[in-house]
């Protein structure tokens, strides 16, 4: 989370004044709850529309920026990651967030994800899994468990499947939260320590693809004879990455909550501090000066 | 004013105008550290430089050369032929001395070459480079010091500005440590007074550059400069020769203007990154060579449908694919303008010399402001390393300090409006009606909203592509060297200019109506092109890719599909040089014959 | 021929040679089902069929239609206008009823529908759909079995073969299970049997296809299997819309003949998988949608220089960028020929018709092997997705059973020969000789070494294109329909064919002196066609894409460069829709008027 | 591994059979050595020219193929995983090799590690890992250490590296190894562990580059003063992911030999399973008298 540098702080946004589009979801589709609770979210911290900007992909759940009253971009397929650290990089007074789906940032994302975590660039991420490719109609995606037909896995899909916790872990993320849609509670409460959060902020939503994988997490929800089990953070060591990959190895459905965090510098602070040492080192000379010297050294 | 048709010897009585010194030895050596610095003197003494080098295949070094080509006057080329050859090896001598003139001089190491060829005039002069160091210097590994002496032997030779190569030489080594500057300074001035018969002594005509702020530099350099000259504070980049030496620069740069540039970690983060910091409100960079624009295709469509801004740097090289990454090539013209899915108008432009990479990247910065969409710029693997003087720029007159418009958008502001140019509102501005805008690559309708609408794809596809249409009408049409109308239009882009320029005047000695034109925006082309051509008989468009499958090089296929005009003839070569005077001039000749 | 001059009342009496029915309502009625059933029923009684269809812009559904049009002779195009429509809702009636030509019928839904403009001669004939359908199978959860209702009302009204359309009604929910196999045909039934004094009867002119055995299906389907009958056994890709149905069927289908199609991360690993496994001996396909044709251009540049072979299927739909994801579009021409950094030349097909798609593909891969290197298919989102019905194709003429071949490589193997065509030798193949061979993307020797040398990259350059101008000089002359020469051409590639041919015919109809011709290699164009285009006063090239900067389409632009003939103009349109014929009739008469 | 399928064993290859051209590297460059160890596989393995391949991406170590007298393919910066996959998948008697830097196989090429890992593509993977990008001389690498200088940074590297052992835990892959250019016969001996390891197997090799970052791997060199320690498989539970990931969070230079193993089905064993059950439900049907069933029903 980035400090606000707004000039005047203003009125909280209505949660009309947040609506944007209405959204072109299926009727049931877990992003609705993932859009409400982000509602809430920027409800509760007072962010307004000048302090904040959504960012996303290619698919259904990439389609989140329309349906939020406030600046948004929706990019190529894969490159939410790249265009939101531009963003972040340039302009430290946004929050910048990223809406995508488990392809999106799992498959052909999935390299901006180990850099953008490594790197430790200041936004945050919600990925919306559904275990399947929405948008082009449900094929295989990244996070499909072994087993499931779909259209490009007509027998049933073979491969391992990612682990998205332990991936990110992998890459040194350092801040990695798993929710569930049908759990609005928990899934805003993650956002908003998501939002927190200096640096680079990851959750995973279960989010129910109603229309090619409905009950895909049933398991996790009581009232579908599931279990959702909350990580225990008293027993939990949050800054443990060994701790955090023993719990990224536990059977689908897992726990849920934080899996670890750690405050080390972003890489927007790292080179802002790279850019007031230099002002320090070269006094306060005006930019053309400064080319000018430089042609000196030409001559 | 040709180097060619006067040898130094003819003139030594007379000063000298125009010298062409072909260093030829291993990398290793330091011979490009030389010949930089020969092209720095030149800036300093109000002299004209080009220079032009090969680049070894292995990491650690290999044969390679350095040109340098110094003139008095206008020098618009790195030369056809040699008038000094300085040969470090047999290597050397034996693959280079056939690039010496006719009676043209053989400086050599006379402990490493042998002699062995005695023909067209050809001077021969041994100096034992290696044990005249050492005995200046002390003996040292690897020879090294062996290049200063040498630069101390053409100081004399060429009655060179000797203080103000000594000033080059103590700014270049002086931060390296007090006993390399001073075994340096020994071996220059062992080489400086190095007796020889044979050496004759030649003197070069004052400079008559009259600015008197000359600066010298390769291409990459000013465009990096001319980067943050146009107000460019943020851009991402992945390595990659020859354009990584500009990404260098603006890391090490751009924190002392406030930017930051990120190294990304691949070429299609890059371009999003970039494209993000421009999105959010500062126009920003981009580049790459070849394969690196081939990854940036779908990001830059993207750009030319979202209606964002961005410059994009393309440092041309050898292709296609991995191809010749050291050498130069004009290859990715139709990649640039059509490299992308659909219809995705965009700005291409290429600079003609070092001086104009510096104006060219200003020119795209306000383009790419004015029309809301990506610029690229094709630079190539010659331009980037060559080195060439010219007039500091006036910062006074182009300098664009950046200003970030987070300024309230009025009642009726559009993302997308159909009948005006897009101007997009950056995150953090606020909007008056209460409604934020959305920047996408669906189809959208004027508020960025996805439409599938028929005739609002119709109109949208139309606004997009009219910008530039309007845009052509507003460039100034290409000027025309020598005469309006005739014979013969020489024709080019990119740093061909000089040579195409030369190799005019040389058809004119010849008696042919001959002229040349360059074409700086590649994409729109200026109206009234076709018009322009149309009043020449034959328009050959000299280019350094292929003549394809029609036998048209790249620009020479769009030219000749906007204006249907036949005259258009191509003078394509692929070897991976820059053009020599002589091969332009061999090709109207060719085809005339 | 054409369904537009003949209305159906006009021919109660006679037989029907062509209808045109629009079904308009909510895609999640099951329109496309209906509509795909009355497709399959056409190649099943020797008839004629073209479909069209609109997909909802949201996943869950939404208004959509589905267009058949039938015909007992030559169909070419989805209709301009309909005879019939069949309006499910208020909004499918709004927004259609224009399409019905003057006269025509509309069949509503009378509990949904309001008939509320009584224009042009139209007949309206309102139909409970939904509580004859409740009433024939029960009351089921969102009116499912309407669209089947009205399935059997159409059978009766234009007497369909009923038996023919109830085996494949059984075909279709056989495997559902017998409930709803059940209802299926009692909605059927009811439909059939609906008594409405309104409802004319026409009856179809017997098919007049005389092959016995025909089937119907549409582009993507084709072009799966065309790939398998080449011998590709390999493949690799990612989902995009309106690729994905080809990688679908070719996961389900390849593992029955021994393949294997890899489900990819992303489409650079997608064609790089493809590539592995043509370098590995078995010619390979890889394909996407415009935006994953741009992430493939680097690696199809790499295998132009690498000169492998491999099969690159693009089905354009509406861009630049994100676009119009299930719009028709023709934009990615020139991204197919250039896309790619440097000079890396490649063949270019596009299919005419959905038949087409089957047979393109065998000289496809025909055309790779022979000069290994990338050919790319360019078809569209409307020939992937339209129905045809059109002869089974003999597979005793057409199949090529794929052949590793590992045979020991002779003493004078070359990967890369400068005189010959390129013929790789798979990992695994003895080398006689002893040292095996290196494939490379860097400018290369004939052994695959990598090369700097200057006339060694002039020579291989001109080795990549030749062998596409040798190629060009075999490839047969495109054929033109009506006469030899005259006053009009028109042309076009890929799915605008059948429009094109249609808008000939009433060119001629009008008087005008009118032939059409037909692009199926457009790249390299076939030799010769300059010559067959001069003998025409005027050449309009119609295509579904932007005329650009200097006003013309994608093929115009390379014609004309190639050519230099002023007679070619342009025709174009980027309304995301098939052309109708009248646009195009509509467009030379302006440009003539 | 793949079983040798080819038809007659042959003569082990001698060294200068296997030699082709002289490496282009630097002097000293430690990629040298790693190329001397795979001849030794090789020989040691009996293998023959007609039994593998040599892929690679574009880097100095990605010149590997050139001076290997095998089939060998030179290909694009960061794709030589995919390419290899299609040859793996469709050549299940060969052996591929894939030879990388750090920047080919961790920064362009981080994606297809991780799905090349989760899938179990069925090859061995040598990264040679120089902390530097050798070929474009000197930029920061995705491993380059936080504080080195290198022209792309000049005031030091700030940004966390990658830590490859973790990412390719992360990623699941099933043989992860790491060695040292500079004790051939420990990465002797791990390229031969990975080479019989059925699946995906990847060794990091820290390969010194003379040129740009000499003495970077000193203190793993005993004779420089440093400490080559390796892990006691004896403790180190082969199988366990979080053991394994906890040795990966050691500090430079951390510990060398095989960090994880499991055996799972290979991607190209799971699709040749398919095929199998494929061709056991239709009979012997030839091929293209199933294309004609498939014309029947389109009828
Ligand atoms: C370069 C590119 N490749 C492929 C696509 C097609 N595409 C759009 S969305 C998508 C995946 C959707 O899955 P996911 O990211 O999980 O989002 P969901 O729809 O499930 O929310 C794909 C493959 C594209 N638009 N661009
Ligand atoms: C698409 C693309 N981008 C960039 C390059 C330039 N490039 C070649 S090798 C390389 C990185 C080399 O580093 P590494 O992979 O670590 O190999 P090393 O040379 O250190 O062995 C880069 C950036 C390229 N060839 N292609
Ligand atoms: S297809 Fe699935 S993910 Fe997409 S909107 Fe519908 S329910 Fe949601
Ligand atoms: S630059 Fe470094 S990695 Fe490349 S060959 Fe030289 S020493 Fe090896
Ligand atoms: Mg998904
Ligand atoms: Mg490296």
């Amino acid at each position: 989370m980035s400090d606000s540098q707004s000039a005047q702080p203003e009125e909280k946004l209505s949660k009309k004044q947040l609506k944007a589009d209405h959204p072109t979801w299926c009727p049931g589709c877990g992003d609705f709850a993932v859009l409400a609770s982000f509602f809430n979210v920027i409800q509760k911290l007072g962010l307004t529309q000048t302090d904040f900007v959504c960012v996303a992909g290619i698919g259904c759940s990439s389609r989140f920026p329309y349906f939020v009253n406030s600046h948004g971009i929706h990019f190529i397929h894969g490159r939410a990651l790249p265009l939101a650290t531009g963003i972040s990089l340039s302009r430290p007074d946004q929050h910048v967030f990223v809406f995508g789906g488990d392809g999106d940032g799992f498959s052909i994302g999935g390299n901006h994800l180990n850099h953008a975590a490594r790197k430790n660039i200041n936004l945050t991420y919600v990925i919306m899994d559904n275990c399947v490719y929405g948008l082009t109609k449900n094929q295989t995606s990244p996070t499909t468990p072994i087993g499931r037909r779909s259209k490009t896995d007509p027998q049933g899909s073979a491969d391992r499947p990612i682990n998205p916790m332990a991936q990110l872990l992998g890459s040194s993320a350092s801040f990695i939260a798993r929710s569930h849609a049908a759990h609005v509670k928990h899934m805003t409460e993650m956002f908003e320590r998501a939002v927190k959060h200096p640096g680079f902020s990851v959750v995973e939503v279960l989010s129910e693809c109603t229309m090619f994988y409905p009950g895909a997490f049933d398991a996790a929800i009581p009232r579908k004879g599931g279990e959702f089990n909350l990580i225990n953070e008293e027993e939990h060591d949050l800054t443990s990455t060994s701790k955090a990959f023993d719990l990224a190895q536990l059977e689908f459905p897992g726990k849920f909550g934080v899996f670890y965090q750690d405050e080390r510098p972003s890489k927007n602070d790292l080179e802002q501090k790279w850019i007031n040492e230099t002002h320090d080192k070269q006094g306060d000379l005006a930019p053309q000066d400064l080319m000018r010297q430089k042609f000196a050294a030409m001559q | 004013m040709s180097s060619v048709g006067a040898s130094p010897q003819a003139t030594q009585d007379d000063a000298l105008r125009n010298v062409v010194i072909r260093l030829a030895g291993n990398s290793q050596d330091g011979i490009q550290s030389i010949g930089g610095m020969l092209g720095r003197l030149a800036g300093r003494t109000a002299q004209e430089v080009m220079t032009h080098m090969t680049i070894p295949s292995t990491i650690s070094g290999g044969p390679s050369i350095y040109q340098v080509h110094l003139g008095s006057g206008e020098v618009l080329h790195a030369g056809d032929v040699a008038d000094v050859l300085v040969a470090f090896y047999q290597h050397s001598y034996d693959d280079h001395l056939d690039s010496l003139k006719e009676g043209g001089i053989c400086l050599y190491d006379s402990e490493k070459v042998e002699e062995t060829r005695d023909e067209r005039g050809i001077h021969h002069i041994g100096v034992p480079f290696t044990s005249a160091t050492v005995e200046a210097i002390g003996g040292t590994a690897k020879d090294r010091g062996k290049n200063i002496f040498v630069l101390g032997l053409l100081c004399a030779m060429f009655h060179l500005d000797r203080e103000k190569l000594v000033g080059i030489i103590e700014r270049q080594f002086g931060r390296k440590g007090e006993d390399i500057l001073r075994n340096c300074l020994n071996a220059f001035d062992a080489g400086y007074a190095f007796q020889t018969t044979d050496l004759r002594q030649f003197r070069f005509a004052p400079g008559e550059a009259t600015h008197s702020k000359r600066i010298s530099s390769d291409g990459n350099t000013m465009l990096g400069l001319g980067l943050i000259a146009s107000g460019v504070r943020y851009g991402a980049g992945y390595p990659i020769t020859p354009w990584s030496s500009i990404m260098e620069l603006l890391r090490r740069e751009l924190p002392k203007y406030g930017g930051i540039f990120v190294q990304a970690e691949d070429e299609l983060a890059a371009v999003s990154i970039a494209l993000g910091a421009s999105y959010a409100g500062h126009l920003a960079v981009t580049g790459s060579s070849g394969p690196g624009l081939a990854l940036k295709a779908e990001a830059i469509g993207y750009a030319c449908m979202a209606e964002l801004p961005l410059l994009v740097i393309n440092v041309q090289r050898g292709g296609p694919s991995t191809g010749l990454p050291t050498s130069v090539e004009q290859s990715d013209l139709l990649q640039a303008i059509y490299g992308s899915h659909g219809d995705s108008p965009r700005i291409v432009l290429a600079p003609k010399d070092v001086e104009d990479c510096f104006y060219i990247v200003l020119e795209a910065a306000q383009l790419a402001r004015r029309c809301s969409c990506p610029v690229i710029i094709l630079s190539d693997q010659a331009l980037a390393t060559r080195i060439e003087a010219f007039n500091e720029p006036n910062l006074h007159e182009h300098w664009i300090e950046p200003e970030l418009d987070l300024s309230e958008r009025g009642e009726d502001f559009k993302p997308y409006p159909v009948e005006n140019l897009t101007q997009h509102a950056p995150p953090g501005s606020r909007m008056a009606e209460g409604s934020y805008p959305k920047v996408t690559g669906l189809e959208h309708d004027e508020m960025g909203h996805p439409s599938g609408n028929p005739v609002n794809h119709q109109k949208m596809t139309e606004k997009r592509r009219n910008k530039l249409i309007a845009l052509a009408a507003d460039l100034p049409l290409s000027e025309v060297y020598r005469e309006e109308d005739g014979e013969i239009l020489l024709m080019g882009w990119g740093s061909t200019y000089g040579p195409i320029r030369e190799a005019c005047d040389r058809l004119r000695d010849k008696g042919l109506c001959a002229s040349a034109t360059h074409i700086r925006h590649l994409h729109p082309l200026p109206a009234g092109l076709d018009e322009l051509l149309a009043r020449f008989e034959h328009v050959f468009v000299i280019e350094m890719n292929d003549s394809g499958v029609y036998g048209h090089g790249q620009l020479a296929t769009i030219l000749r599909a906007a204006s249907c005009n036949p005259a258009i003839h191509s003078i394509c070569k692929t070897d991976g040089l820059a053009y020599r005077v002589s091969e332009i001039v061999d090709g109207v000749d060719n085809f005339l014959a």
